[in-house]
């Protein structure tokens, strides 16, 4: 019995290498086949539905890049799409299935928005004092969100339990738990709502470049940064390489030193560490209080989705970021500007993921037209 | 005894001590409350456990079948999403807001029928084109997400169905989609370990290569799995329907997690469809069992008593964390000739 | 056992498989009579198996033609093999562990009643054909086959070729896995097949084998059939050079310096390995600076958890092992990496090399932490790549491209690269399990060189094999391993072939091959 | 939703409370059958002509060049619910009949977007912006400041200083209490009705929440105190299905409920609220609507739908559109009130129960309401929590 989950790691694995295999140019290709035909599909939906497609692919160009707040509210989306897709890469990429960022993001959220809160009264007001707040929600939500991860990993490392399956116990224990202290223990009790204190006006980024309450160029800068640094820890570290060698061939890693299970615990921290890290850029950037998190959107699950069209390549998960930001946007734009149900968005997002995991299937249209003979 | 047959007995045992320890709790929680133990522990109580495990049961199946055939359906939850719907907009094409009772039983066949053609879809992705299980199956829980409510939106002008019919009960007020689901229960077992296909299935996701030299076509059998597990999750989903009566799209749709759940319950279950069927029971019941202490003012968070069942799982896995998965669960098979 | 009026059971012509641009077999022309046993000789990668896999219909050849009992046939599937009654033994078992014996017998062929598998008809047919074969098998049919060792396990595969009614066995390398009793009673088995009429293809590395048990030998080089010789009329030296191509001298290599002070030191270990508690039970050994230890063993008899215990890699119950005056029991791998323990593993498909990785990336492997190529967690990519370079050039690694993954390397290739990785770490102690597993001749022969050289530099060397050519042509002194214990250490000057295999299986000798006096079993080595 | 517009517009000339209940109901008695289009509007005015051909159905034939547009945000429940935010609309598809004005739905199901969306919205050059739900409060803090010249319309809350907020109180509380006077009395009462039955022998009383939050919290205490004001005695079991979607965890809560001996149940589950009816009617019970008249809007539960505990939303927005076409946004600016006091809270009989429910229940219901005119009744709970 002991090998079981050592043997859904095995067949995971070698999935997502396959991922991996493919060539750069190869996976930005498919990334665009998928992309582009999900959308061909979604396009004639909607004409078979009676709408006019050709308004509805304007609406989508428009909706996500066309004004200069679409642009901002793309980037917006995006922001948080390429923190969780990049804590989903660093799990995955290390061979360890973190379907649990949804969950770390909203507990690293919540204890940002609890924090600050709570240290508030004991720091002077002003800049100074809202810097000092956001910093130390920050570390907070870090910290929580990595605490929160690593529950998984020690599980699964000493105990064994499969971590797809703790994980997404853990987003259901998080949604339900945390919407319990928001609903009451630490529910704000002037407000109507189901929601937290208001954090205080001097936590929030200031706002340049984009006039919208609700992006900041400092949570952008903070984004770039976390991919840089994500990127030079598994490419230039002895840590990343550990990680990354794990992610590959367990029995490699092991050899040249790596204690498995310790790795499993780091990954999984340092991965929860950014999706605790994506939600403190949420609670301060976005949402300035916290509520109940069953309303909080699907960031992590659509993280995955994310991770895995970039081949986990936290470098790949910005250009797919961008792009489920775009779809976001462009949702968001066609509610207020067109009939068409704003469901098919989700379809069509489905069907890019879809997509994504069937290389094959554009090797073998890349075959039959003749584009690419790529052998396989 | 072999490792595979001690946990296996440990589950069992687990299991028991489970039951015990709820019934256990319930008496402390009557005795603390005072409240009587028969006003908790109500014949409703089991046909509403059931009747909430009938589903999850059906999908657990399913996803067993496949996965015992070496291919991950983790799209479960999409298949029952597109289940529920088919069979709610099977029933309103068939007999407006007031269908018939042979209408809700062509709508669920029929829901099987359409979930298994969608299956044969994600099927072709999965085996032929070699598609990443995890990715695909995510994917077509995002597909149901968004087409379900959308096709119901345009048949209804609203994601969620008007009021359709759901199923009459038998005697007990017990349903007959659970005593169907019983018997496809047993009859899975059966053919699980007692038919040449059930050694077939076990053979394609243990070692492939063997069914392979036998002479048996890997693939053919995973086709067939991985179909009927999209119509069994279809079959979990219209079932939902034909219990609640009318299908709601909004927000995570009436289906709610269940696919996820039937998923956990088969790893629970040990990939043994009468343990499988037992674990979605024992979720069932858990959930009912909150209910019924609501109701009968018992003062537990509702919010908080419904993350046992989850808070369950992550204990029992760690304790009992061994579940045997079949070796070449996520590896395409391609055969050599 | 040639009967000329009998059309032969088994005829292949001008077989030619292609993968890509590498052909596998070359028009190979090959003929299995009624009622013989044919061994299919070849070093590893010549095509044995390859052409036995177009014959059981796994492959389609590209060219040529099968005929069988007579009749050209085309052998698609192993479905269609099975129906002109070819049955193959895989070297990798194709058994479903979690299901039982009986149900692996009939799979893919079970008797039904009612659409239910009828296993007491099962039942009977497979104990007609044990009873009729002297097999155990009916022993334990209803055990799954996860528990049963090996030997079993094969014998099992046999019943369900023959329960299939497969008139035509191929066994691929089946004596690779068993102890010497176990090939000794496979023997006896195939014995009786041909008795029975059966005809049997016999695919093997080993000249003896071969030689004892075969009527015809084929040999293959290079995806080529070399010839065909009767087995009486040929010997072990005509044998070899087939094979490889040139005349080959197991010639013992001389060494010069004497062994210095201790390096390695293990006193009283006691470990436990997968299969369960003292798989290593109370070993004693000691390694000088400027000594090879080699030690000799059947597969699965301590050996493997005894390096994993010195590497670090698999925790010891008792017992200390010291590095120099060092003790490190209970250092982690990494530290005992770093404080000078070089390990070729057993597995360099999936230890000693990331498959998917670049030879540059793999040139890292072990060397986290190691300056210059690491500094306080940076790595210096451009040290690394040096590095590899470094090795491709000392250790002749073909093709010499750093970019190259390493799964696009041959098996002696990636082994070469190994060695000089680990050479690189400037160790004290070197550990070699199976250094030339599925190694070329030509790689065999420039790992063994640089073992030697290493020695005369004064490294202490610690090699595994279960090649007692290898154990003999390389070991200073040579510690066998029999059930967890070392039941001798002997000299290799003074030992033979026969003697070291008499230790191995657990016999015992006279004194005059023991090195010294040994006071009991538990030999200090 | 297409409204029925010839009921809708002999409806809206009778203003009397009595004969509201075809008001509250009109709006969703024909959702089968209707075009999506006719669920969300019959276009808008930023030039998207995909509402040209279901224009029509919604008796508005000035297509895309409509004087006045309108912009409802939905709730983070979203449109759809049969009940709160559908009510809303409602509101804006009778005006829609009624003057030149086109309604846009915008559903925002996560409250973090709101603050964008509105200001999304405010952009797109709307005559009113309609937010549905306590939770976009917040958000219009900013956003009504942000943009002055916008008129906005605020379900659920008031923003206080803002002079171009209309804010609307609706108060839930006082709905509820409505509920429980009527379950209170009935569950005493000897009474049946096709199959189904109540117990007189026992007063038992079920409420079946959706989200155990503080605004449904709100709605049960409040229905809690309604049931006692009639009958101290009684007791009201109470249980949350944890979704405003899943039918089938309201139903598994009100089946718990009956059997332990509830005979009449109300819900405040909103869409997952349909599980109420079916468990009523499948045990025989009796069941109560909320916010609108759900013996219309779930027709094929009417046998068992005593009645519905209602609030007229969609004449708030309805009247707020039309200050809008009127040019009159001035007068609704500041809190306005959904109260009995208003008569825009009452409760209608069942449309199957017409003149069938005993005396006791007007009677009492008369009392209720009284009671409220001349503040003798106080609340626990206020309209969004307690």
């Amino acid at each position: 019995m002991s090998s079981g989950v050592g043997r859904l790691r095995t067949g995971l694995d070698r999935a997502a290498a396959k991922m991996l295999d493919a060539t750069v140019l190869e996976r930005i290709g498919i990334a665009i086949g998928s992309t582009a035909l999900a959308l061909l599909i979604g396009l004639v939906i909607v004409a078979a539905s009676g709408y006019d497609p050709i308004q509805f692919a304007n609406q989508l160009v428009v909706g996500s890049f066309g004004s200069e707040r679409a642009i901002a509210r793309t980037l917006r989306y995006s922001t948080l799409f390429v923190l969780a897709g990049v804590s989903v890469a660093i799990a995955f990429r290390a061979g360890v299935f973190n379907i649990g960022v949804q969950g770390q993001f909203i507990v690293g959220g919540f204890a940002t928005v609890v924090s600050i809160v709570s240290l508030a009264p004991y720091l002077p007001d002003g800049t100074i004092g809202g810097v000092a707040l956001m910093v130390i929600g920050t570390i907070a939500a870090i910290v929580a969100g990595g605490l929160y991860a690593a529950l998984p990993g020690v599980l699964k490392a000493y105990g064994g339990a499969n971590e797809i399956i703790t994980t997404i116990m853990l987003n259901f224990i998080a949604i339900g738990f945390v919407g319990w202290l928001v609903a009451g223990r630490f529910g704000d009790p002037e407000a109507t709502a189901t929601r937290t204190e208001r954090m205080p006006d001097t936590v929030g980024f200031p706002s340049v470049v984009f006039d919208d309450p609700n992006l900041s160029i400092v949570g952008i800068l903070v984004t770039v940064v976390v991919v840089v640094v994500v990127a030079a820890v598994m490419t230039r570290t002895s840590f990343g390489y550990d990680m990354v060698t794990s992610g590959y061939q367990e029995s490699a890693a092991t050899y040249s030193g790596v204690d498995a299970k310790r790795m499993i615990v780091s990954t999984m921290t340092f991965s929860g560490m950014v999706a605790g890290l994506g939600g403190a850029i949420f609670a301060i950037m976005i949402q300035g209080y916290f509520t109940d998190p069953s309303g909080i959107g699907n960031y992590g699950f659509d993280a995955i989705a994310v991770s895995l069209l970039a081949a986990n390549n936290p470098l790949g998960v910005v250009p797919a970021g961008l792009l489920f930001g775009g779809l976001e946007s462009s949702s968001s734009h066609i509610q207020i500007n067109s009939d068409v149900p704003v469901q098919l968005i989700d379809g069509i997002v489905g069907l890019v993921v879809l997509f994504v995991a069937v290389p094959e299937l554009f090797r073998m249209i890349a075959r039959r037209t003749g584009l690419g003979g790529e052998s396989r | 005894m072999s490792v595979a047959d001690y946990a296996q007995r440990e589950r069992v045992q687990l299991a028991g001590a489970t039951v015990v320890a709820l019934l256990i709790a319930a008496a402390v929680f009557t005795f603390v409350f005072d409240i009587a133990l028969e006003r908790l522990l109500t014949v409703g109580f089991l046909t509403r456990s059931l009747e909430m495990a009938t589903p999850i049961a059906l999908a657990a199946i399913g996803g067993l079948y496949a996965e015992k055939s070496g291919v991950f359906n983790i799209g479960l939850e999409g298949f029952m999403i597109f289940g529920a719907f088919s069979a709610a907009a099977t029933m309103y094409l068939l007999g407006g807001t007031s269908p018939s009772q042979l209408d809700v039983w062509l709508a669920i066949a029929i829901a099987v029928l359409i979930s298994a053609i969608l299956t044969v879809f994600f099927a072709v992705l999965l085996i032929h084109f070699k598609a990443d299980q995890i990715v695909a199956g995510l994917a077509v829980w995002f597909l149901g997400l968004g087409f379900a409510p959308f096709t119901a939106a345009i048949i209804w002008g609203s994601r969620s169905s008007p009021g359709l019919e759901s199923i009459n009960s038998l005697a007990f007020g017990q349903s007959p989609l659970v005593v169907l689901t019983v018997i496809v229960v047993l009859a899975s077992w059966v053919f699980l370990y007692r038919t040449k296909y059930g050694y077939w299935i076990q053979a394609a996701g243990e070692n492939p290569e063997a069914l392979d030299t036998a002479g048996v076509d890997v693939n053919r059998v995973r086709y067939a799995t991985v179909i009927f597990s999209g119509a069994m999750a279809g079959l979990g989903g219209a079932v939902l329907l034909a219990h609640a009566g009318n299908f709601v799209g909004t927000g995570e749709t009436m289906v709610d997690g269940r696919g996820w759940i039937g998923i956990v319950a088969y790893l629970f279950g040990n990939y043994n469809p009468i343990g499988a069927a037992a674990a979605a029971l024992l979720f069932g019941g858990l959930d009912m069992l909150n209910v019924q202490f609501q109701t009968v003012g018992i003062e537990v968070s509702a919010r908080l008593v419904n993350l046992l069942p989850y808070a369950a799982v992550i204990v029992v896995l760690t304790a009992w964390g061994k579940t045997r998965m079949p070796s070449s669960v996520g590896e395409p098979y391609e055969s050599e000739d | 056992m040639t009967t000329s009026n009998v059309p032969p059971a088994v005829r292949l012509e001008g077989i030619t498989k292609r993968f890509g641009d590498v052909v596998a077999n070359d028009d190979v022309d090959f003929t299995l009579e009624k009622g013989s046993i044919h061994a299919v000789l070849g070093e590893n990668g010549s095509g044995k198996t390859t052409l036995m896999s177009v014959l059981y219909g796994l492959y389609d050849q590209d060219e040529g033609e099968i005929v069988i009992d007579g009749e050209p046939r085309a052998v698609e599937s192993p479905r269609d093999a099975m129906a002109a009654g070819v049955g193959m033994i895989h070297q990798h078992f194709q058994l479903v562990e979690t299901m039982t014996v009986l149900q692996n017998i009939v799979l893919g062929h079970e008797p039904t009643e009612n659409g239910l598998v009828d296993e007491s008809a099962a039942r009977d047919d497979v104990e007609e054909i044990c009873s009729r074969y002297d097999f155990d098998v009916d022993e334990f049919l209803d055990t799954r086959v996860e528990e049963l060792d090996l030997g079993a396990q094969q014998r099992v595969e046999i019943v369900k070729s023959l329960y299939r009614g497969a008139e035509i066995l191929i066994l691929d390398e089946p004596t690779a896995v068993l102890t010497p009793q176990e090939v000794e009673s496979l023997m006896a088995v195939m014995n009786d097949l041909r008795a029975d009429g059966r005809s049997l293809i016999f695919i093997s590395h080993k000249l003896d084998e071969a030689l004892g048990i075969a009527d015809d030998i084929t040999v293959l080089r290079d995806g080529e059939a070399i010839g065909t010789v009767r087995a009486e009329d040929t010997d072990e030296q005509e044998l070899a050079r087939m094979m490889v191509g040139r005349e080959v001298l197991f010639d013992r290599l001389s060494r010069e310096a004497e062994p210095g002070d201790p390096a390695l030191e293990v006193e009283e270990l006691w470990m436990s390995g997968d299969r369960g508690r003292d798989q290593v039970q109370g070993v004693d050994l000691t390694v000088r600076e400027g000594e090879i230890l080699g030690i000799a063993g059947v597969q699965g008899n301590g050996q493997s958890e005894l390096v994993e215990g010195i590497t670090g890699l698999r925790s010891v119950d008792d017992g200390s092992i010291r590095l120099g005056n060092e003790e490190i029991t209970d250092r982690s791998r990494r530290a005992r990496i770093e404080s000078g323990i070089a390990y070729i593993p057993e597995d360099r498909q999936t230890e000693g090399l990331v498959q998917e990785y670049s030879l540059v990336r793999n040139a890292l492997l072990g060397n986290q932490t190691v300056e210059p190529y690491a500094t306080g967690g940076r790595i210096d990519w451009s040290a690394v790549k040096d590095h590899a370079e470094e090795i491709i050039e000392e250790f002749d690694v073909q093709p010499p491209t750093v970019e190259n993954d390493a799964e696009s390397l041959s098996g002696g290739n990636q082994q070469k690269f190994i060695v000089g990785r680990e050479i690189g770490h400037d160790p004290d102690v070197m550990i070699a399990a199976h250094p030339t597993r599925g190694v070329d001749i030509g790689s065999i022969e420039f790992i063994h060189n640089r073992l030697i050289e290493l020695r005369e530099e004064g490294l202490a060397i610690l090699v595994v094999s279960s090649k007692l050519e290898e154990i003999q042509k390389l070991s200073d002194r040579i510690a066998v391993m029999y059930e967890g214990e070392f039941v001798d250490v002997v000299d290799p000057e003074r030992v033979t072939e026969e003697e070291l295999g008499l230790l191995m299986t657990g016999g015992s000798l006279e004194d005059d091959v023991t090195e010294e006096t040994e006071t009991d079993t538990e030999a200090q080595a | 939703m297409t409204p029925d517009h010839k009921g809708a517009k002999s409806s809206r000339g009778e203003r009397t409370s009595l004969n509201r209940r075809t008001v509250l109901a009109s709006g969703i008695t024909v959702i089968a059958g209707t075009t999506v289009a006719g669920c969300v509007g019959n276009g808008n005015g930023n030039g998207d002509g995909n509402g040209d051909g279901n224009g029509d159905g919604n008796g508005n034939g000035n297509g895309d060049d409509a004087e006045t547009n309108v912009a409802i945000i939905s709730s983070p429940a979203g449109f759809d619910d049969n009940a709160f935010n559908d009510n809303a609309v409602e509101g804006l598809a009778e005006a829609s009949n009624d003057f030149d004005l086109e309604y846009t739905t915008i559903e925002e199901t996560e409250e973090a977007q709101y603050e964008s969306i509105q200001a999304d919205a405010a952009q797109s050059g709307y005559d009113l912006i309609v937010c549905v739900g306590d939770n976009h409060t917040d958000p219009l803090h900013t956003n009504a400041e942000q943009y002055p010249d916008q008129n906005w319309m605020l379900i659920n809350n008031v923003i206080d200083g803002a002079d171009n907020v209309s804010g609307w109180i609706e108060m839930n509380n006082e709905m509820s209490f409505l509920a429980g006077v009527v379950a209170g009395v009935m569950t005493q009462e000897e009474f049946a009705h096709e199959d189904s039955e109540t117990n007189p022998d026992e007063s038992v009383v079920g409420f079946v929440g959706g989200e155990d939050i503080p605004l449904i919290n709100a709605f049960e205490q409040s229905y809690i105190e309604g049931v006692e004001w009639v009958n101290d005695d009684a007791e009201v079991l109470t249980g949350y299905g944890g979704s405003f979607s899943d039918t089938g965890a309201a139903n598994d809560v009100a089946e718990s409920q009956i059997d332990d001996g509830a005979d009449i149940v109300w819900h405040a589950a909103s869409a997952a609220g349909a599980g109420a009816f079916s468990a009523a009617q499948d045990n025989d019970r009796f069941a109560l609507g909320v916010d609108v008249d759900q013996s219309v809007t779930e027709e094929q539960y009417q046998d068992v739908i005593l009645g519905s505990a209602v609030k007229a939303l969609n004449e708030a927005t309805y009247d707020v559109s039309e200050a809008v076409v009127n040019g009159d946004f001035e007068s609704v600016v500041g809190e306005q009130n959904l109260s009995i006091a208003q008569g825009s809270i009452d409760f209608v009989v069942g449309q199957a129960f017409d003149g069938e429910l005993p005396d006791a229940v007007e009677q009492n219901l008369e009392d209720a309401k009284d009671g409220f005119e001349n503040d003798e009744i106080e609340l626990t709970c206020g309209p969004t929590s307690c």
